[in-house]
């Protein structure tokens, strides 16, 4: 069926993403990465009938913050790792090396091992309940946000203008500060 | 009529409220600040009016009203009872005194938008009155001894910054301070006197107090071997005798003059001064039960007679009147003592309308009496003379209230002056010891008259003795805020306002209703109508029924036989005519010398002239604090406990323990490296070092293994949910 | 899936005895993917009509700015030079495929591609008829947005992969400049969202009556500004016109997509050009009354639909000639006061035009004005006859 | 099918890649990547656990306000990591231990 293949095609995104961005050297193609797993992801919601969740994903991470990463990238001098800091050592690498994905696997074999304990064992694919036809949620959240969860709806209101104005502060460029 | 505390709770607030604001806005908008605590305090003296309208006019009711406001603090721990609720206490009393302090305070205001004007710091002045009120109102209403104690304070601190208001002149600064101290040594009595209290009645409530003494619980509690009403009657008594400035403590009012005119006329002359006798009106069942009343008529007699005699030499106008407060506040006490409960309260209230009045006026005429060399306002009655036509509005103000003071008859002084003197006499044919008293009394009543008309005539009367002062001063003309409050308290001391009747004996007819007015109005604590108070649970306003008695309380036969009665009408008679008889000589006599100089006046100082040399300075008393009990009691007491602590304590204490360490030491010195230092002490420093290296590695800034740290203790967490 | 072309295609009986035949085949139930097969046809109908409009685009913008300058344009290729878009075509395909040395060459090869991707993704929202539209996405409106974010993020790749400074510049300025720009289109879009209560287009366009007087750009004072502040967003988010900065010649040397040679600069192009396309339709649909027009269309049958795309086109291509009127007309803007027109100007009116259209959605429950003046005139009337 | 367990894989896949991410690369940007992982794959659980069992929209919301979050979060993130780029010149993590005891 259509939502079959769309799921399919999602799944391959999402995972090939966070694979590139785990694995890729140069942090602008991480962050290209990154966006590939976020449209998959948004795809994925799609599957799973949440069609305004799969759109607000699109516009605010595809569209924002994607785009705010490359930005700060930039900002930040590219992409050239700097092996060298002040006391002369050969830093570690800006990406990353050997040693530190070692650490990292090995973190994340503990983490699986615990964690799959619990998963693995309720994991059956071949159950096909899919429960229900797609139907738009668009009014529906509308009507929720603004009913039961209108107090969690006018904080993040409220979080989002802090942030808006703490990042313009924050990141404001060096002249001004004397 | 509900007494609820939204009715009552305005009178205090208004003020406090007044004072809130005006202590931040005063200096950008001194005129907002002005308006704001004068309309406070006369929309406080507006609600007085409502109560006392409520109150006092049924008659003959003794209903007394008390309402918890809150519970400030409950420490009562298993049965000792430690718990004090604020609330209101309202009866006639209350209801007069309340009238009283807010009329007075509001005119005082008024008066004092003209005095200060041109005061470098106009505004602040008006903060502290209206502070001041505010204590003074609350002291009024609370229903229990803590509050009043609370509120007691707070005037002190009033008095004390207002008296060094002026801090530029040098006299100022140590007058404050001394008015501060000689009152904290009655209030440290006060509160020695409540805590007493406390301790029998667990809890510090007029009605519990009132409730404790009817049901005798006092009856065999000692202290020091003191029954325990007598001692508790007695602290609280010396409270008032700290803050109504009686015999051994009355030497700071006198200077309490360096503050400015309207607040001495507030503070030093109606309402802090009376508070203290206001306390022991309160408080007049314990005096009762503690048998303290031949003390307090005492104290009240040589108060009365001292400062009288002081008051006669004295050349500065305010002076005079400071020591005339002092003999009238002794009349006060005088009356407490011969139990002539309600002539005390009318004197209070007379005496506060009066001298208020008095004070106001003097400060006109010193307002006016501007000396253009010195820049400075002259205070020297020498150096006046003939105000007469000059300041006619003041003049007559001021004419009024000296025969008020003096106790001419139609008057108010003569009203309740003469009262208490009456009880005086009947005490006195009772029993031997009230003799004295009535005595000094009836000498002190004499020479009041005198020093009064003597003050009168030397600034009114007689010709200018300073010329060119003389003509400086400018006609006076009715200014709303000069003269109308001093023509307003002069008219009130008329005395029909008190007694009904114009001699101010016996009742009045007034539609069908016999008024004995004032005198019925006002009754002793009826113990009775307590007796069955049991400790009510609070939260309601033990609002009596409106029982009115038949026949009111005071009658003139104090519950004497008939032939007894007859008697004690016959004396009050007799002593009514003694005391205008000794009016009139008293006027007569300061007439002669400073009118018609038939008398002079250096004959009689002559004469006297060690008399008069003790009374230049009002008997050695400063002298003697200074001098003898601070200078030669206390400090050498301070030496003394220092040389003690020095000296002993530490030479051979500290320094002897030295030596004992001493030997010790080298014994510790060597068990302490063999053993200690090398097992205990490196051992644990090393194991201290080790802990140090783990922990450091752990705080390694490395943001990255903090995340580490999370997601394998997150791992755990998850590995320990077990869920299958 | 409802009611579009591909439904409508299923609606014929050789293609559903075609799925029988299948899935007894293959037993799976294929009617899935034999449906996504006939998605994929409608898909590239689609998707080459619009390349094919691209291309007619460069040609109008070239013949109009001609005409606009007294001169012919191009006229040697086809009949009067409408092939001239193939032969660029054709020299695009045959141009030599220059990488820089340094270049990030994935990047490189992305940008472009995710420019088109952003574009051609929008075309499935883009209401052509009642029922030629590819879906009827409820959330449509919010999924062009999200779509067309994709392009800024195209454009600064290729800015920053092409590994030159200029084209560095040129990126940076466009992405931020169509960041930027995003916030007062949405916020124009949301006045309109609120006046037809719903967020998908087909509800939009239906929301408006074929009269002009019905339209959402008459409806009330905030839509009317809103148009224009949507306007000038748009023409800003396309880069084109006066705010053209990011490949403006005179200074960047056609900024970020200088590097770019052959086919790719052709997916730089055409997806610039098929973007206004879908930018001057999403402005047709929500303010022009879409495929609506005064006549009624008759929309069940084939004719009906071609005819409602057709007015819908006409209404596109109208605004398209605007768009490239402006260009040739206006001067260009400068980077601050392009920022200052954007954060000053268009989003504060923006905003003001969306709690406007709120208010007056409120309180006078969703009439238009021109229903408001009929109305009065109507009640007038009739009060007025009646003393 | 698709049944909820794949979703609960996939998304479990996502965390791991977001923390072997965070763990492994020096670069804090790339750190603020792997957080970005972090999130998603949280709000995907949600919407998946919404449509599978919970059957009402409480999942969506959830997820609304993540992504929220999330954005707010990156954008003072980078703030102060372009901040911090001023102040060090460097965004290696490893320059950011100023907090070391």
């Amino acid at each position: 069926m259509f939502v079959k293949f769309l799921f399919l095609i999602s799944t391959l995104l999402t995972l090939a993403g966070a694979i590139g961005v785990v694995a890729v050297k140069n942090i602008m193609h991480a962050c290209v990465f990154l966006l590939a797993s976020l449209i998959g992801v948004a795809g994925l919601y799609v599957t799973l009938g949440a069609d305004f969740v799969s759109a607000v994903q699109l516009v605010v991470y595809v569209g924002g913050v994607v785009i705010l990463m490359i930005f700060a990238v930039m900002l930040t001098g590219g992409d050239k790792a700097d092996f060298f800091n002040k006391f002369g050592f050969e830093k570690v690498s800006a990406m990353g090396n050997k040693k530190t994905y070692l650490v990292g696997s090995a973190v994340l074999i503990v983490f699986t091992l615990s964690v799959g304990k619990i998963i693995f064992n309720i994991i059956d694919l071949k159950s096909s309940k899919d429960p229900q036809s797609y139907v738009s949620t668009v009014e529906q959240l509308g009507h929720l946000l603004l009913t039961d969860h209108v107090l969690a709806f006018e904080a993040s209101s409220v979080v989002l203008l802090g942030a808006l104005i703490g990042a313009a502060i924050i990141a404001r460029p060096n002249r001004g500060v004397k | 009529m509900d007494y609820t505390v939204t009715s009552v709770a305005p009178i205090i607030l208004l003020p406090f409220l007044a004072f809130v604001i005006n202590s931040f806005i005063v200096k950008k908008f001194t005129k907002v600040a002005i308006v704001i605590s004068c309309g406070a305090i006369f929309t406080s003296f507006l609600f007085a009016l409502r109560i006392f309208k409520n109150f006092v006019f049924d008659v003959y009711s003794s209903g007394y009203h008390v309402h918890k406001v809150f519970n400030w603090f409950d420490l009562s721990y298993d049965k000792i009872p430690f718990k004090v609720d604020m609330g209101i206490y309202i009866d006639n009393m209350t209801a007069v005194m309340l009238l009283m302090v807010t009329g007075v305070a509001t005119l005082i205001h008024i008066f004092s938008t003209f005095y200060m004007q041109h005061d470098a710091r106009y505004g602040r002045f008006f903060v502290y009155m209206s502070l001041f009120t505010s204590a003074m109102l609350g002291l009024v209403l609370s229903d229990n001894l803590l509050s009043v104690f609370i509120f007691w304070e707070l005037m002190g601190f009033c008095s004390y910054s207002l008296i060094g208001f002026y801090y530029e002149k040098e006299g100022a600064g140590n007058a404050s301070l001394k008015a501060f101290m000689t009152t904290r040594v009655g209030d440290v009595f006060f509160l020695l006197g409540i805590l007493a209290l406390w301790s029998v009645v667990g809890s510090v409530r007029f009605v519990d107090i009132y409730s404790a003494i009817a049901s005798g619980a006092f009856s065999n509690h000692f202290v020091l071997g003191i029954p325990l009403a007598t001692f508790a009657a007695f602290c609280v008594f010396m409270g008032t005798i700290g803050k109504s400035a009686q015999f051994p403590l009355q030497v700071w009012l006198p200077d309490a003059m360096f503050g400015p005119t309207p607040c001495s006329a507030l503070i030093h002359a109606a309402t802090m001064v009376a508070a203290g006798v206001y306390l022991s009106l309160r408080m007049e069942p314990l005096m009762q039960l503690g048998n303290l009343k031949v003390f307090i008529a005492y104290v009240g007699a040589i108060t009365a007679f001292g400062a009288a005699t002081i008051a006669l030499i004295q050349t500065d106008i305010k002076a005079v009147l400071a020591y005339s407060t002092i003999s009238q506040l002794g009349y006060m006490v005088l009356g407490i003592g011969v139990d002539a409960y309600n002539a005390s309260f009318m004197h209070l209230i007379t005496h506060a309308v009066f001298k208020a009045c008095l004070f106001l006026a003097a400060g006109s005429v010193i307002h006016s009496l501007h000396d253009h060399h010195t820049d400075s306002h002259v205070q020297e009655m020498p150096r006046m003379g003939g105000l007469r036509k000059k300041l006619p509005f003041t003049f007559i103000a001021m004419m009024f209230c000296t025969l008020a003071i003096a106790g001419i008859p139609f008057f108010s002084g003569f009203v309740s002056k003469d009262r208490i003197l009456g009880e005086a006499l009947i005490k006195a044919f009772h029993s031997k010891v009230y003799i004295i008293p009535m005595l000094l009394g009836f000498a002190a009543a004499f020479l009041t008259a005198f020093y009064m008309f003597r003050m009168m005539f030397l600034t009114f009367f007689g010709e200018p003795r300073d010329k060119d002062l003389h003509h400086h001063v400018h006609e006076e003309h009715i200014s709303w805020n000069q003269n109308i409050p001093l023509l307003i308290l002069s008219v009130f001391t008329l005395g029909v306002f008190y007694s009904g009747s114009l001699t101010g004996q016996g009742e009045v007819k007034i539609f069908s209703k016999r008024y004995e007015w004032f005198a019925t109005l006002i009754e002793k604590p009826h113990l009775e109508n307590f007796k069955d108070y049991e400790r009510q649970p609070f939260g309601f306003s033990d609002q009596k029924s409106k029982k009115v008695f038949e026949q009111s309380i005071y009658d003139p036969t104090h519950g004497l036989e008939e032939e007894e009665a007859h008697h004690a009408h016959q004396t009050h008679v007799f002593g009514a005519i003694l005391s205008i008889i000794i009016a009139f000589s008293g006027v007569g006599l300061a007439y002669l010398t400073y009118i018609a100089k038939k008398i002079d006046p250096r004959m009689w100082t002559s004469r006297f002239s060690n008399w008069n040399e003790a009374l230049e300075n009002k008997y050695y008393m400063d002298w003697f604090y200074i001098e003898v009990l601070i200078k030669k009691v206390l400090l050498p007491f301070n030496n003394l406990v220092s040389f003690f602590d020095m000296g002993i304590f530490d030479r051979y204490a500290v320094d002897g323990m030295e030596k004992v360490n001493k030997t010790l030491f080298t014994g510790a010195k060597w068990f302490d490296n063999l053993v200690i230092d090398t097992s205990m002490v490196d051992g644990t420093g090393a194991s201290v070092k080790l802990m140090n290296v783990i922990l450091r590695t752990i705080q390694s800034g490395k943001i990255q293994f903090y995340f580490i740290v999370i997601v394998l203790v997150l791992a755990s967490y998850i590995w320990t949910l077990n869920i299958h | 899936m409802n009611n579009t072309i591909v439904s409508y295609l299923l609606d014929f009986e050789i293609v559903r005895n075609m799925f029988d035949f299948v899935s007894t085949k293959f037993g799976l139930n294929a009617s899935g993917i034999l449906t996504f097969f006939i998605f994929f046809i409608a898909a590239f109908i689609v998707v080459n009509v619009m390349a094919v409009i691209g291309g007619l685009g460069t040609y109008a913008e070239r013949k109009i700015s001609a005409d606009m300058q007294m001169r012919i344009g191009p006229n040697r290729v086809g009949p009067f030079g409408i092939l001239q878009f193939l032969a660029d075509g054709v020299k695009m395909i045959m141009k030599e495929d220059i990488v820089p040395a340094k270049a990030d060459r994935a990047l490189f090869f992305v940008a472009p591609t995710l420019c088109l991707m952003g574009v051609f993704a929008s075309l499935a929202v883009i209401p052509f008829s009642k029922g030629l539209t590819l879906t009827h996405l409820n959330v449509g409106v919010v999924y062009l947005l999200g779509v067309s974010s994709l392009v800024g993020i195209g454009i600064f790749l290729g800015g920053y992969s092409s590994n030159s400074k200029w084209s560095m510049l040129g990126g940076m300025r466009g992405a931020s400049q169509i960041i930027s720009y995003e916030i007062p289109v949405t916020l124009s879009m949301l006045a309109v969202v609120v006046l037809a209560g719903g967020l998908s287009f087909d509800k939009l366009v239906d929301a408006q009556t074929g009269w002009p007087t019905g339209w959402f750009i008459f409806h009330n004072p905030f839509t009317f500004i809103g148009f224009f502040v949507f306007f000038v967003g748009v023409l800003a988010e396309t880069n084109r016109a006066p705010f053209d900065l990011p490949e403006a010649e005179s200074e960047l040397v056609s900024g970020y997509h200088t590097e770019f040679t052959g086919m790719r600069f052709a997916f730089f192009a055409l997806a610039e050009y098929v973007e206004v396309f879908v930018v001057c339709g999403a402005a047709s649909a929500l303010f022009l009354g879409g495929y609506k027009v005064p006549m009624d269309l008759g929309g069940e049958s084939i004719l009906g639909q071609i005819l409602q795309m057709g007015s819908f086109l006409t209404k596109t291509f109208l605004l398209y000639y605007v768009v490239i009127w402006i260009r040739w007309t206006l001067p260009r803007l400068r980077v601050d006061q392009l920022m200052v027109v954007c954060w000053k100007y268009l989003t504060p009116i923006a905003l003001f035009n969306l709690v406007g259209c709120a208010l007056w959605v409120y309180f006078l429950n969703g009439k238009s004005f021109y229903e408001l003046v009929m109305n009065m005139a109507v009640t007038s009337i009739h009060s007025g006859g009646g003393h | 099918m698709i049944s909820l367990s794949s979703y609960l894989l996939i998304s479990f896949f996502l965390f791991l890649c977001g923390i072997l991410v965070i763990i492994a690369r020096k670069n804090i940007i790339a750190i603020l990547l792997g957080i970005e992982l972090l999130l998603n794959s949280a709000a995907l659980n949600f919407v998946a656990y919404s449509r599978y069992t919970a059957q009402n929209l409480d999942g969506h919301i959830f997820a609304l306000f993540i992504i929220v979050i999330a954005a707010a979060e990156a954008a003072v993130g980078l703030a102060i990591v372009i901040r911090f780029f001023q102040i060090k010149e460097s965004i290696h993590i490893d320059d950011a231990s100023q907090l070391q005891s």
